[in-house]
C-alpha cells in the first residue's frame, strides 16, 4: 500500500466533498426552506465561474474578482427568484423541475453567446500557482489547500449562521414550518429571495474556486449539479449537517474510487477492461450509495425534523 | 356483549410530549363510543394509531380478537375497520360517485382487473350509488368532488365509509365545520347507524355526542381518565372539572 | 398543432425533392458546448477554402450547408441522417470525433455517398470497417502517438505513466503509443469524455506521479488540455514528470495558454502530420490568408478542413460537375491530385493518407504570439498498421 | 367530442397518411422526423401511465427506452461479430420480449425501492437509477462504452422488413395506436382507478384497504415496460445506440412532452412529442442556439399554460 498516495488522494476527496459541500449546501437551502427544486442551481455555479473568470481578466486579480464577483451571482439568483422560481413554489415539483430544466438551456445558451464557447482560463496569482511540498512524496498544490481551507471557513460560517444568529433562526423555523414564521409576522417573501441568493452566491462560490483548476468552461454546472442533489439526498434534504456529510462521503468515494478502482479490477479482469470499467463503476458507486441509502432510509441520512 | 376493540396500555409520545398516555379501551360490539376531550388531547393521534397511520410505542391493539397493534393500514382495512379524516380527505379530482365506488371496489377486493371499464361495472356502480342515496347525495353522483360543499364532503366521508362495510367505523368529527341544519342532518342519519355497525366517534359538539353516545371516554393530555354512560360521565367529577367546566 | 403540421406538409411538398445543381458538401462539426472552439475553428477554415476557390469546383458551383453535432455520437448521427436525406448532399465531411463518425459512417455509405473525414481517424474505419466511399483528410489516430513513441525512444524516456479520454480516439491514441514506445507502460487512466466531460485529474495526477514514470503521455483535444495543463502545473510536476502530449497543445489552446501567463508550455514537444510552417505554396497561402481573415493562427483542425474541400473540390472538378458518376469521382479522389497544405501524399488501400509526421515545438513568432514550428521528420510517408485488414485493395 | 380530441385524432390521422406523401414528393428525411416522433410518442405515454394517471414523477424513465434498445443492439452485436452464442440472434421477436422483460425486471427491482420513497426524494432515486444504468453501460467496453454501438442489421420479423423506412414507420406506428389503447384501458379500469385514487389521494385509499404501494409497482413495471419495447423500436430505427439516450436530460425531455401535451389524457403524450419535435426542428433549422428560445418556451409554458398545449387549443387554463 501507497501510503503518500492514500493521504494525497484522501485530500483531494476532502477538496471535492468541499466543493460540492458549497453546491449542496445552497441546494438543501432553497429546496429544504422554499420546497423547491432548483436544476438550474448548477447553472448558477457555471455563471459564478464565468463572471469571476471575466472580471479576473479585466481586473488582474483573481481574489478581488472573487469578491465582486459572489455578490452579482447572488444578485442573479435574486432576479431568477422574482422571475422564474417565486410563481413556482405553490406549484408541485414537476413543474419546477421543468422550468428550471429551461432555464439550464437559457443560462447555458446565454453564457455561449456572450462569452464564447471556449472557456475562460483563470490566471491565479503567483503565490497561489505553486504547490507545498509535505516531503515523502505529499505534494499538493497551494491552491487545493485554499480551497480546502476556504471550504472548512465557509462550511463554519455556514453552521454559525443557521445556529446562531436570527436569519438562521428564521431559517431553521421555515425549513420545518413555514406557516409558523409567516404567523410570526416574519415577511416571507423576503426570507424566501434571501435563501434564494444564498443558495446562488454559494454554489457561485463554488464554481469560482473551480475555475482556476478546470477552467470556466460551459456545461461545468451539468456535471456536478446531479452530483450535488445526490449529495442532499443521501444527506437528508434541508439538513446542513446532512450535506456535509453526504458531500465528504461522496467526494471521498468519488477520488478513491477513481484513483484505486481500476488496480483492484485488475485483480479479477484484464487491464484494458479494468481501465475503462473502473472510472465508470467509480462514477456508479455514488448512485448505489444512494439507493442503498434511501432504501434502508427512505428520507436519508439526516432528515429535518417533520414538517 | 363481547369487545370488538381492545386497547391496552397504548403509549405514543413525539419528542418529549406524550400523545398517548397509558391508554386502555374496549370497545363494545354494536355500540357507539364517543371519544372525547380538549383540543390537542391526543384523539385524532389516538385514532391514527387506531387505523395504522402511525405506529405506537407499546401497548398492544386487539380487533376481533386479532393482535394488529403492527399491522400495516391497508391490512385493518382490509380487516374491517374504517375511519373518516377530521380534514376531508377525499379525492378531490375525481367524481362524487368515483370516489364512493373506490370504497365498494376495496370491498369486493378485485381490484387488479386491468381490462373492463370501472364505471361500466354496473355492480359497483350501482351500490355506490345505493350509499350515495342512504346519505343524500345522489343527486351530485357525477358533479366532480371539488365542486361539492363542505357539508357534502363530510356526508360523502360518511358514505364511504359505509361503503366499506366495515364492522368498525371510526368517524374523526365528522359534524367539524357544519351548519346547524347539516350537523342536524349527520345527527338523524348516525342515529339510523347505530346498531348496525360499531361505531367510535370524535366529536367536539356536546349535544351530538350526548345525543348519540352509547358510551363516552374522556381524554386528557392523551390519557382516559373516564369511561362510561352519557350519565355517568355527566356526573363523574373529574370529568367536570377536568373537561365540562371549561366548556361552559 | 395540426396547423404546424399542416403547414409543415406544405412547405414541403411545395419545396419539393431538392435538384441537385452543383456539388452539394453536408459538414459536421461542432458548434455548440466547450467543444465548439475548435468546430468554430473548423467553419473559418471550410469557408476560406470555399472562397479561395470562388465557390466553384471548375465549372460546378459548390454549396456546404453546416450542422452541430453537440458533440455527441447521437445526434452526430442525426443531423448526418438529415443531410443525407433531406438536403440530398454529395458529399458528407467533417467528423471531429471519432465516436462521431463511427456512429454516422453506416448513414452515409449507405446512402451511396462519399464520407469525407476531416479529422476522426477511428481505427475500425482505417481496418475492418473501410470503405470504397470513406477518405481521410487527416490521419489514422494511431499514426501520431506512434510518433511520439519513437521520440519517446529517441529520447531515452524508459517508462511511461498514459492518460486520455475514454473514447474511440482516445483509445487508439494509447494503443498507438503503445505500439511504438519501447520501454514500460507503468499506468493507464482513461477519463470521461463528451459533454459532461472529467476536468479535475487530481486524482489521476497523483497517481501518475506516485507511479514513478519518466514520462506522462496524454491526449486531451480542446479545452479539456487547459484544464490539465493548469493542474500538472500547479502540481510542480514539470521537472519530475514531463509531459508528451499529442492534439493537446494546437492554434486554439496556445493564445489562451498566453493569455493566462502559461509558461510551462513554451518549448514543449508534440508530433502531428501537419504545422503552419511546412513550406509549401498551399499552406503559406493558406496559413496567411487565414491569419489574416481571422485574426489567429488556424489549428491543424482547421488545415485538415481546409484541405478536405480542396479534395472534394478536385475531385467535382475532375468529372465535370457530374455527381451521378461516382466511380470518376472515386478514382479523382483517391488520385489526391490537390494542393494539400501538408504538401504531396498519396491514399493506401484504406483511403488513410500515405504522409510525413514531424515533431514541432511551441515558439514565439516576430509578433510576439504562441505558435509551432517544425523541429524533425519522425516519420517519412509512414502508412496506418491498420491498412492490411482493410479488403480494398 | 371536445376540440381536444378532436385534435388528438386529426394528428392521429395526420400521422396515418403523411409518410408515403413525404415519400412520394421525395422529402424522406420526414419520415424519420415522423418515425422519431412517433417512437418518443410511444415512450413519453408510458410514462404518462405513471407521471400522469399515477402522480409519479419518474425522472428515469430514459433508462427503460436504453435498456430496450440494447436488448436489440447486444443480441445483433454477436449475431455478426460472434461470442456470446446464448443471445446472438436476430430475430425481432427474440428483441422485442427482451427488450419488455428486461425493463420490466429493471422497473420491478428498482421501483420496489423507489416506491419506498416520496416526492422529490423519488424524483431523484429514479434519476439516480438511471444514471446508474447510464455508467454501467458506459463501462461495457464490448458494446462501445461511452461511443454507442452501431446496429448493423435490424431485427427481423415476419410480414415487415424494418429496413425500409415505410414499414418501419408503419411497424411503430401501430405499436402507437397499441400503445395508446393499453394506456386509456388501464386507466378506465378498476386498477386504473386505484391508481388516480393513489394519486388524488393516496392516505384514503390505504384507509379503505388498499396497498398502494402494490398497485403503483404494477403501473410502474407496466410503464418500464411499454418503454422498453419503445426502446426496441428507437434501436431499430437509429441503428445506432449510445449511453447518451439514457442520460438525465432525455428523462427530462419526456417528462416535458408530457407537460406540453397535458398530463393524464390518452393523446396528450402524443400531442407533446409532436410538438416538441417539431419545434426542436423548427428551431434548430435557424440558429444553432435553438436550445435559448427553446428554454425560454419551456419555462413560459410552465409558468403560464398549465394544461400545456392542450390547455391551449382548448383555451381553457386546467388550473
Amino acid at each position: 500500500m501507497d501510503y503518500a498516495l492514500l493521504l494525497v488522494q484522501t485530500l483531494n476527496g476532502v477538496q471535492l466533498g468541499l466543493l460540492l459541500f458549497l453546491v449542496a449546501s445552497g441546494l438543501t437551502l432553497v429546496f429544504g426552506i422554499l420546497d423547491f427544486v432548483n436544476l438550474a442551481h448548477g447553472a448558477l455555479y457555471m455563471l459564478g465561474a464565468f463572471i469571476c473568470a471575466w472580471l479576473t481578466l479585466a481586473l488582474g486579480n483573481f481574489l478581488i474578482a472573487m469578491v465582486i464577483a459572489v455578490p452579482v451571482t447572488a444578485g442573479a439568483g435574486y432576479l431568477i427568484e422574482r422571475t422564474v422560481a417565486r410563481p413556482l413554489y405553490a406549484r408541485d415539483h414537476l413543474d419546477q423541475v421543468l422550468a428550471t430544466f429551461g432555464l439550464i438551456l437559457v443560462i447555458d445558451t446565454m453564457v455561449h453567446l456572450v462569452f464564447g464557447p471556449e472557456g475562460i482560463a483563470v490566471p491565479l496569482p503567483a503565490w497561489l500557482n505553486g504547490q507545498l511540498d509535505f516531503g515523502a512524496n505529499v505534494i499538493l498544490p497551494t491552491y487545493r489547500l485554499l480551497i480546502i481551507g476556504f471550504g472548512i471557513l465557509t462550511a463554519f460560517g455556514l453552521f454559525w449562521m443557521v445556529t446562531y444568529t436570527k436569519i438562521g433562526m428564521l431559517i431553521r423555523a421555515g425549513a420545518s414550518n413555514r406557516t409558523m414564521v409567516s404567523a410570526l409576522g416574519i415577511d416571507i417573501q423576503t426570507l424566501f429571495a434571501f435563501v434564494f441568493a444564498l443558495g446562488a452566491a454559494l454554489a457561485g462560490l463554488a464554481g469560482m474556486l473551480i475555475s482556476p483548476i478546470t477552467e470556466a468552461s460551459i456545461g461545468m454546472g451539468n456535471n456536478i449539479i446531479i452530483t450535488a442533489f445526490v449529495v442532499i439526498i443521501v444527506g437528508g434534504i434541508g439538513s446542513m449537517k446532512g450535506a456535509f456529510i453526504g458531500a465528504m462521503l461522496i467526494g471521498l468515494i468519488d477520488t478513491l474510487g477513481r484513483s484505486f478502482l481500476d488496480t483492484i479490477f485488475a485483480l479479477f479482469m484484464s487491464p484494458a477492461a479494468a481501465e475503462t470499467s473502473a472510472p465508470a463503476i467509480s462514477a456508479m458507486l455514488i448512485y448505489i450509495i444512494m439507493a442503498a441509502v434511501l432504501a434502508v432510509r427512505p428520507q436519508g441520512l439526516f432528515p429535518p425534523k417533520a414538517r | 356483549m363481547s369487545s370488538l376493540l381492545s386497547i391496552t396500555g397504548l403509549n405514543k409520545s413525539f419528542g418529549g410530549i406524550k400523545a398517548t398516555d397509558d391508554v386502555n379501551l374496549d370497545v363494545l360490539e354494536g355500540e357507539l363510543h364517543a371519544i372525547i376531550g380538549p383540543n390537542g388531547a391526543g384523539k385524532t393521534t389516538l385514532i391514527s394509531q387506531l387505523s395504522g397511520a402511525l405506529p405506537p410505542d407499546t401497548g398492544s391493539i386487539m380487533f376481533n380478537g386479532q393482535d394488529i397493534t403492527r399491522a400495516p393500514a391497508y391490512g385493518r382495512a382490509k380487516l374491517g375497520i374504517t375511519r373518516s379524516f377530521q380534514i376531508t380527505s377525499l379525492v378531490k379530482d375525481m367524481s362524487v360517485l368515483d370516489n364512493i365506488a373506490l370504497a365498494v371496489q376495496a370491498k369486493q377486493g378485485h381490484s387488479f382487473r386491468f381490462l373492463k371499464p370501472a364505471r361500466s361495472i354496473a355492480p359497483l356502480r350501482d351500490e355506490a350509488l345505493t350509499h350515495l342515496d342512504a346519505v343524500g347525495l345522489a343527486d351530485r353522483a357525477d358533479a366532480p368532488t371539488v365542486n361539492l360543499s363542505h357539508g357534502e364532503h363530510r356526508l360523502m366521508e360518511i358514505a364511504i365509509a359505509l361503503a366499506s362495510d366495515a364492522p368498525l367505523m371510526m368517524l374523526d368529527e365528522p359534524m367539524a365545520g357544519l351548519g346547524p341544519d347539516e350537523s342536524a342532518r349527520m345527527v338523524t342519519f348516525l342515529k339510523t347507524l347505530k346498531g348496525k355497525r360499531t361505531i367510535v366517534l370524535i366529536e367536539h359538539d356536546m349535544d351530538a355526542v350526548f345525543a348519540l353516545a352509547d358510551r363516552i371516554s374522556v381524554l386528557v393530555y392523551g390519557h382516559i381518565i373516564a369511561t362510561g354512560t352519557p350519565a355517568e360521565i355527566r356526573s363523574n367529577s373529574a370529568v367536570r372539572q377536568a373537561y365540562l367546566g371549561e366548556e361552559d | 398543432m395540426n396547423k404546424t403540421l399542416t403547414a409543415l406538409l406544405a412547405a414541403t411538398v411545395l419545396a419539393g425533392p431538392a435538384f441537385a445543381e452543383g456539388a452539394k458538401i453536408g459538414f459536421v462539426t461542432t458548434l455548440t458546448t466547450g467543444a465548439a472552439v475548435i468546430g468554430n475553428d473548423t467553419k473559418n477554415a471550410v469557408d476560406l477554402a470555399i472562397a479561395h476557390l470562388g465557390g466553384m469546383a471548375g465549372d460546378t458551383p459548390l454549396e456546404v450547408i453546416f450542422a452541430d453535432d453537440g458533440f455527441s455520437p447521437e445526434t452526430g448521427k442525426q443531423v448526418t441522417d438529415k443531410l443525407v436525406k433531406q438536403d440530398d448532399v454529395d458529399f458528407v465531411a467533417g467528423y471531429l470525433w471519432s465516436n462521431v463518425l463511427l456512429a454516422s459512417r453506416k448513414s452515409v455509405v449507405d446512402a451511396d455517398k462519399f464520407l469525407i473525414s476531416a479529422n476522426a481517424g477511428p481505427s475500425q474505419i482505417a481496418g475492418v470497417l473501410c470503405h470504397e466511399n470513406f477518405f481521410s483528410t487527416s490521419w489514422q489516430n494511431n499514426q501520431t502517438p506512434m510518433a511520439m513513441g519513437e521520440v519517446l525512444n529517441q529520447l531515452g524516456v524508459n517508462s511511461l505513466y498514459i492518460m486520455a479520454p475514454n473514447y474511440a480516439a482516445g483509445k487508439d491514441m494509447v494503443a498507438g503509443v503503445e505500439s511504438t514506445f519501447d520501454g514500460e507502460v507503468l499506468g493507464t487512466d482513461l477519463t470521461k469524455w463528451g459533454a459532461d466531460a472529467q476536468l479535475d485529474f487530481s486524482a489521476e495526477l497523483a497517481k501518475a506521479r506516485a507511479s514513478g514514470a519518466e514520462g506522462l503521455f496524454i491526449f486531451y483535444p480542446g479545452a479539456a488540455s487547459g484544464a490539465f495543463f493548469r493542474q500538472y502545473d500547479q502540481l510542480g510536476m514539470k521537472d519530475d514528470l514531463p509531459v508528451y502530449s499529442v492534439f493537446s497543445v494546437d492554434a486554439l489552446s496556445l493564445p489562451r495558454f498566453q493569455d493566462a501567463g502559461f509558461n510551462a508550455v513554451m518549448g514543449s514537444q508534440f508530433t502531428q502530420a501537419w504545422d503552419p510552417t511546412l513550406d509549401n505554396p498551399a499552406n503559406a497561402k493558406f496559413v496567411a490568408d487565414y491569419i489574416e481573415t481571422y485574426g489567429s493562427y488556424p489549428s491543424f483542425y482547421a488545415a485538415q478542413a481546409y484541405d478536405s474541400i480542396n479534395l472534394i473540390a478536385s475531385a467535382v472538378a475532375a468529372v465535370g460537375g457530374d455527381m451521378d458518376d461516382k466511380d470518376g469521382l472515386r478514382a479523382a479522389l483517391e488520385a489526391a491530385d490537390y494542393e494539400s497544405v501538408r504538401g504531396d501524399y498519396t491514399y493506401g488501400n484504406n483511403h488513410f493518407p500515405i504522409q510525413n509526421f514531424y515533431l514541432r515545438e511551441v515558439v514565439e513568432d516576430e509578433e510576439g504570439r504562441w505558435t509551432t514550428k517544425v523541429v524533425s521528420t519522425v516519420f517519412e510517408n509512414h502508412q496506418d498498421s491498420f491498412a492490411s485488414q482493410c479488403k480494398l485493395p | 367530442m371536445n376540440r381536444k380530441t378532436i385534435t388528438g385524432i386529426v394528428l392521429l390521422g395526420l400521422l396515418a397518411v403523411l409518410p408515403p406523401i413525404f415519400i412520394a414528393t421525395g422529402n424522406a428525411f420526414y419520415v424519420d422526423l415522423t418515425t422519431r416522433l412517433v417512437i418518443l410518442a410511444i415512450a413519453a405515454t408510458s410514462l404518462n401511465l405513471v407521471l400522469g394517471y399515477g402522480g409519479l414523477v419518474s425522472f428515469g424513465h430514459a433508462a427503460f427506452v436504453g435498456i430496450g434498445a440494447y436488448a436489440v443492439g447486444i443480441p445483433a452485436y454477436h449475431g455478426i461479430y460472434g461470442g456470446g452464442e446464448l443471445i446472438a440472434s436476430f430475430n425481432g421477436f427474440y428483441h422485442i420480449a427482451l427488450a419488455v422483460i428486461l425493463s420490466a425486471l429493471f422497473a420491478l427491482i428498482t421501483g420496489a425501492i423507489c416506491l419506498r420513497t416520496k416526492g422529490v426524494y423519488f424524483i431523484m432515486i429514479t434519476m439516480a437509477f438511471a444514471q446508474m444504468v447510464y455508467y454501467l453501460f458506459i463501462s461495457l467496453e464490448t458494446y462501445g462504452a461511452d461511443d454507442g454501438l452501431v446496429i448493423d442489421l435490424r431485427s427481423e420479423l415476419p410480414l415487415v422488413n424494418l429496413d425500409k423506412p415505410l414499414q418501419m414507420y408503419y411497424f411503430a406506428f401501430v405499436s402507437l395506436l397499441a400503445a395508446l389503447l393499453i394506456v386509456r384501458t388501464i386507466v378506465r379500469s378498476r386498477f386504473g382507478m386505484v391508481l388516480q385514487g393513489a394519486k388524488g389521494n393516496p392516505e384514503r385509499m390505504v384507509t379503505l384497504g388498499y396497498n398502494i404501494y402494490l398497485y403503483r409497482l404494477a403501473a410502474y413495471v407496466i410503464s418500464g415496460a411499454m418503454a422498453g419495447y419503445a426502446g426496441a423500436l428507437l434501436g431499430n430505427f437509429t441503428t445506432f445506440i449510445s449511453p447518451d439516450m439514457m442520460d438525465w436530460h432525455r428523462s427530462g425531455e419526456l417528462m416535458f412532452m408530457i407537460i406540453l401535451g397535458g398530463a393524464a389524457t390518452t393523446l396528450g403524450p402524443l400531442m407533446g412529442s409532436a410538438a416538441f419535435i417539431v419545434v426542436e426542428e423548427i428551431l434548430s433549422h435557424y440558429t444553432v442556439y435553438w436550445h435559448l428560445p427553446f428554454g425560454l418556451m419551456l419555462i413560459a409554458i410552465v409558468l403560464f399554460a398549465r394544461g400545456g398545449v392542450m390547455g391551449i387549443i382548448t383555451g381553457k387554463d386546467k388550473s
